[in-house]
């Protein structure tokens, strides 16, 4: 497969107003990632599947990780091509911020495989994905209102019974012991 | 014709019907009370605390480093250190809760143990109707005598052994050479 | 004969009736006496999967079933009547198996009738 | 039993004359025939379809017939990892269970949450809101713990009495016939747990 | 009204305009004997068929990724066996492939061989258990889980007396394996194989020439390439529509580039293929076991570079995946130095290959939505980690 380099170079020219980035991977075998403009993904999305040297057909992981410290959220999809059999291209989609502009083109209407994804990542990181058929929560129960995959969420107090309690765990539990100190 | 393939069915339902009567691979019942599977040696069902020799307190290997409580995944042992009169921590547990109804049985306790003072256990019939009382093992009830331990699994225990016995021999020949050194070195001061 | 020809059917008659109702008596004391019965708003709920079921459960469906069902009924029925005729098959004269061919006839032309209508068809 | 001294029935049973109480044979013929609700959640309900297999055949202790209705079944082993989104389906199917009945919480995530005691979703123990009669630990616990924990609960149910204080909870009218089903909240099960039903015990930690 | 008969078809026609059919919406909810653990599909019958399949999953999220956060890279390897519980040694391997490529570890070649017997032993476990339990779905109560589950007894005694666990092995370590084989292992490995080799004769002869099983799972739930390629099916579901993907060919991690295998691929891709798929499958790795079982070496087996039980990355993100016998599992790591992930994600390929039940489903009856739900082969420890 081509290396990430010359396929942005090649996205470049084929979108030339989309602002795409290539970003390091701190990893030395694994290969750098493409930071994609939201406004331009489904364009570049439905270009990766179906340009001749690609053919990437299988979106296989599509997932949601949290930056608290850089204020935004991203999707990262990982795109594999069943057909020439070569390996991942791994593609970014940035939040605005962490709370209000939590909203990303859904790429579901490009693979289908990334429909159940993208619903897991709205349930528990909070990204909004506009253009996908059934945005709904996936695991947690309708009614929740947190996202628990985000670094800062805090999860229900019950630590009454916590006899193996030691450093975070304790002082959560901290209040259930004070009240028979 | 319509029908061989459930009739191929049946004999194989009637081959293994007839050979469960004398076919051990098809006859594999075991009565659990009369009889028990045969555990192998590696089995693991609940960590224990070795103690040396006879006396359970003193002889406890254990010397309370917390790197079992640090890396157990369920978080599932609590570990308080022995202090005496003055407040000196001492090398041995006070307090060593384990928590049975949250063990995973995952062994990584023995694994990262570095005195091989916590190993796992065998029993695994710990059936109790009381939750609090009973699934919360104390120092007492964990610890077992090495004696036990090279019962219940012979070969890690040989081995567990051979190694002890090494770093002894090691240790205490370091410590006789270190002792000559120093008086060696304390025979050429006083010319 | 006895004195009393129907005397065995009153005795079976009592006995038809007692042996359902003795157990129900006892459990009724069993209830009365040792466990009180304790029906609950959730327990007296329809069971669907441990959920809520809303909806009704008696619903319009197809009128096909329902056709199905009748013309599974005519033929069960007829299975009734041939019994005594199957039973006495042997020393029956003639005619007798012409009437019961007549009555068999009538009903595989009804049968004939739903197949060539698509009565049969399930789906 | 406290007319006859049990010596005095072990000679009568030596010459055939068999002494027994409605007592006695009502929890002989129940504890020999505990139906268990098909209700398998995780990992233990692998090991409890090995436990009713072939090889340690839970039919020689009466308890192979799984029931799929909570209406025919008189055992409920809870064996998997309770999560807060399921835990009103299992008080319901609870609930939905005809007395007498009995609770076996099986594998460490039944009984405290286990491993995934830290999860959010996940709740810690099947005790916080429907009574349980036996823990089996272990995770998975063996096909063997959980026969040995099936041999506890019949001795449970052969040691009930039917009347007098301490009899069985299902046979005096005072007791709750069915639990609270806990509703979906905001951001956790409303009421996180039955308080009337869990009551933990104070761990001593000094610091 | 007019008096000319009509064929029941138009009756029913004329009836939707004046009768009509309501439709009943049914929960085939979290506790059904046939879901395979807590699963649940709001189902709307018209009559028999279906007309929408809606499932729903999260009654068995057990915040897997949440706990990894918290927990050092050795506690997870145990998490991993929990995923999928059904198949844990190659839920090991794919957690432990990721980290070692982050870590830059290679286990050594006995450790490799050690791998591969384990994985595909674990093919065998799955794929048998699955004959068992879609048999069951069919309705043959009881005979093929029996004899499935008395096969899979044999193979967690491997396990058993190998890692000390039946079902949670926890053996697979980062650059290698936790302790080496007992001796007498490999002869009892061989001697499962020939019987399990006469026992796949007989499975087969019992379930495969079966009319009923032909007659309930040939043409239902057709799943074209194309949509299963667009949907990201994986594993015997993908090679049963025709599409030749498996990621031991493929990708050839650790060293199944020395054993020639054959893939099977299906035509139709109904429910039939994707239980044939299977039992060939583990013929192929019956064979695959008995030449690992002759070629492996003696030697270490663990990463000579690998000094702690643990590692302690740095910065840097890694995807690894393998041919789980459910499909494409795979872990996405970003490490960032500390002893623990930043973010630990699992690819569950049972969850992702549920994307187009409902297509599969459309039209059909409850009763083949059973038996589509027990091909596809899902565990739900995977589906909702």
């Amino acid at each position: 497969m081509e290396t990430p380099e010359n396929i942005l170079a090649r996205l470049q020219a084929a979108f030339p107003s989309a602002k795409i980035e290539l970003l390091p991977n701190g990893c030395p075998s694994q290969p750098p990632s493409l930071l994609l403009d939201p406004a331009f993904a489904c364009e570049i999305a439905t270009f990766l599947k179906n340009d001749a040297a690609l053919r990437l057909d299988h979106a296989t992981n599509v997932t949601g990780v949290d930056w608290p410290k850089e204020g935004y959220i991203e999707a990262v999809y990982h795109l594999f091509s069943m057909e020439k059999k070569h390996g991942p291209l791994i593609i970014r989609l940035r939040t605005a911020n962490r709370d209000t502009a939590v909203v990303l083109p859904s790429l579901t209407p490009v693979w289908r495989s990334a429909d159940l994804q993208e619903r897991e990542i709205f349930d528990l990181f909070g990204i909004k994905f506009e253009g996908h058929p059934d945005l709904r929560r996936i695991l947690m129960w309708d009614g929740f209102k947190d996202h628990p995959m985000r670094k800062d969420y805090v999860a229900p107090d019950d630590f009454e019974y916590e006899p193996t309690a030691h450093d975070d765990v304790l002082e959560r539990a901290q209040q259930h012991f004070s009240k028979n100190a | 014709m319509l029908g061989t393939g459930i009739i191929r069915g049946l004999v194989v339902t009637a081959r293994n019907f007839l050979g469960s009567f004398y076919d051990r691979r098809r006859f594999v019942t075991v009565f659990y009370p009369e009889q028990k599977v045969e555990m192998p040696e590696r089995f693991r069902s609940f960590p224990f605390l070795v103690y040396d020799g006879e006396d359970a307190v003193r002889g406890l290997r254990c010397v309370a480093c917390k790197i079992c409580e640090k890396n157990c995944p369920p978080q599932c042992i609590y570990i308080v250190q022995q202090r005496d009169e003055k407040g000196k921590p001492l090398k041995h547990p006070a307090v060593f809760d384990l928590d049975i109804s949250v063990c995973m049985s995952c062994g990584i306790c023995v694994e990262v143990c570095p005195f091989d003072s916590i190993k796992m256990d065998k029993v695994f019939e710990v059936a109790e109707s009381a939750r609090f009382e009973k699934l919360l093992f104390g120092k007492a009830a964990l610890s077992k005598s090495n004696a036990y331990y090279r019962s219940v699994s012979p070969a890690d225990a040989g081995e567990t052994d051979a190694r002890l016995e090494e770093e002894k021999k090691a240790a205490a020949a370091k410590a006789q050479a270190a002792a000559q050194k120093k008086s060696a070195a304390q025979a050429q001061e006083p010319q | 004969m006895n004195s009393q020809p129907y005397l065995s059917l009153v005795v079976f008659a009592v006995v038809a009736a007692v042996f359902p109702l003795v157990p129900l008596i006892l459990a009724r004391l069993w209830f009365y006496f040792f466990a009180p019965l304790k029906p609950g708003e959730s327990k007296n709920a329809t069971y669907e999967c441990g959920l809520v079921s809303e909806g009704d459960a008696r619903i319009q469906f197809k009128a096909h079933y329902y056709l199905y069902a009748i013309v599974f009924l005519i033929f069960d029925v007829e299975t009734i009547f041939l019994l005594p005729f199957a039973t006495a098959f042997l020393n029956l004269s003639v005619g007798a198996v012409l009437a019961m061919l007549v009555f068999v006839l009538l009903l595989v032309e009804g049968l004939v009738w739903a197949w060539s209508k698509g009565y049969l068809e399930w789906d | 039993m406290s007319v006859l001294s049990d010596s005095l029935i072990e000679d009568l049973k030596k010459q055939g004359v068999l002494v027994t109480s409605i007592e006695a044979l009502y929890n002989w013929g129940r504890s020999n025939s505990v139906w268990p609700l098909q209700f398998g959640l995780a990992c233990c309900a692998i090991e409890m379809i090995a436990a009713s297999m072939a090889r340690f055949d839970l039919s020689r202790f009466g308890s192979e017939v799984f029931r799929p209705s909570p209406r025919q079944a008189d055992l409920m082993i809870v064996s998997g990892t309770v999560t807060k989104k399921m835990a009103p389906q299992v008080v319901r199917l609870f609930n939905q269970m005809p007395d007498p009945k009995y609770v076996i919480a099986m594998g460490a995530c039944a009984i405290s949450g286990g491993p995934f005691k830290q999860g959010y979703n996940v709740l810690k123990g099947v005790d916080r809101f429907i009574p349980v009669d036996i823990y089996i630990p272990g995770c998975p616990p063996r096909p063997e713990a959980l026969l040995h924990g099936l041999m506890e609960l019949q001795k449970k149910i052969r040691a009930q009495k039917l009347t007098g204080e301490n009899r069985a909870k299902y046979f005096d009218a005072a007791q709750p016939g069915e639990y609270p089903i806990p509703s979906f909240g905001e951001h956790d099960l409303e009421p996180s747990k039955n308080a009337a039903l869990w009551s933990p015990a104070q761990v001593a930690r000094k610091d | 009204m007019d008096t000319s008969f009509s064929s029941q078809k138009e009756i029913d026609a004329r009836e939707r305009g004046g009768l009509g059919t309501e439709r009943l919406e049914v929960a085939f909810g979290p506790h059904h004997p046939s879901t395979h653990g807590v699963f649940r599909m709001d189902v709307v019958l018209e009559g028999e068929k279906i007309v929408s399949l809606k499932p729903v999953f999260g009654y068995l999220h057990r915040n897997h990724e949440k706990i990894g956060e918290s927990v050092s890279y050795l506690g997870i390897i145990p998490y991993t066996d929990r995923l999928d519980y059904l198949c844990s040694p190659t839920s090991n391997w794919g957690f432990v492939l990721a980290c070692e490529k982050l870590a830059g570890l290679e286990a050594p070649e006995r450790a490799q061989y050690i791998r591969v017997i384990l994985a595909e032993l674990t093919r065998l476990v799955n794929h048998t258990c699955l004959a068992g339990f879609l048999a069951q779905d069919l309705g043959a109560m009881g005979t093929p889980l029996m004899y499935a589950f008395r096969e899979r007894e044999n193979i967690l005694d491997l396990f058993e007396s190998l890692t000390g666990a039946r079902m949670m092995v926890n053996y697979f370590r980062f650059g290698g394996c936790r302790c080496d084989l007992p001796e007498g292992w490999l002869q009892g490995v061989s001697r499962v194989l020939d019987a399990y080799s006469k026992f796949l004769d007989e499975f087969e002869a019992l379930l495969t020439g079966n009319e009923i099983l032909l007659q309930r799972t040939q043409g239902v739930g057709v799943l074209k390439a194309d949509l299963a390629i667009n949907a990201g099916i994986t594993g015997p579901c993908l090679r049963a529509s025709g599409v030749n993907y498996d990621l031991r060919k493929v990708d050839a991690y650790g060293i199944y580039s020395r054993f020639p295998f054959r893939v099977p691929i299906g035509e139709h891709g109904d429910c039939f293929d994707r239980y044939m798929v299977r039992i060939l499958e583990m013929r192929e790795s019956i064979g695959i076991l008995r030449q690992a079982v002759r070629e492996i070496p003696a030697g270490p087996i663990m990463d000579a570079k690998a000094k702690t039980r643990s590692i302690r990355p740095k910065a840097g993100e890694v995807y690894g995946r393998i041919e789980s016998p459910k499909g494409e599992l795979g872990f996405y790591l970003i490490a960032d130095g500390s002893p623990s992930p930043y973010r630990y994600r699992i690819r569950p390929p049972s969850f992702i290959n549920l994307t187009v039940l409902e297509e599969m489903c459309l039209g059909l009856t409850v009763a083949d939505a059973v038996a589509i739900l027990g091909s596809i082969d899902i565990v739900l420890g995977e589906v909702d980690r």
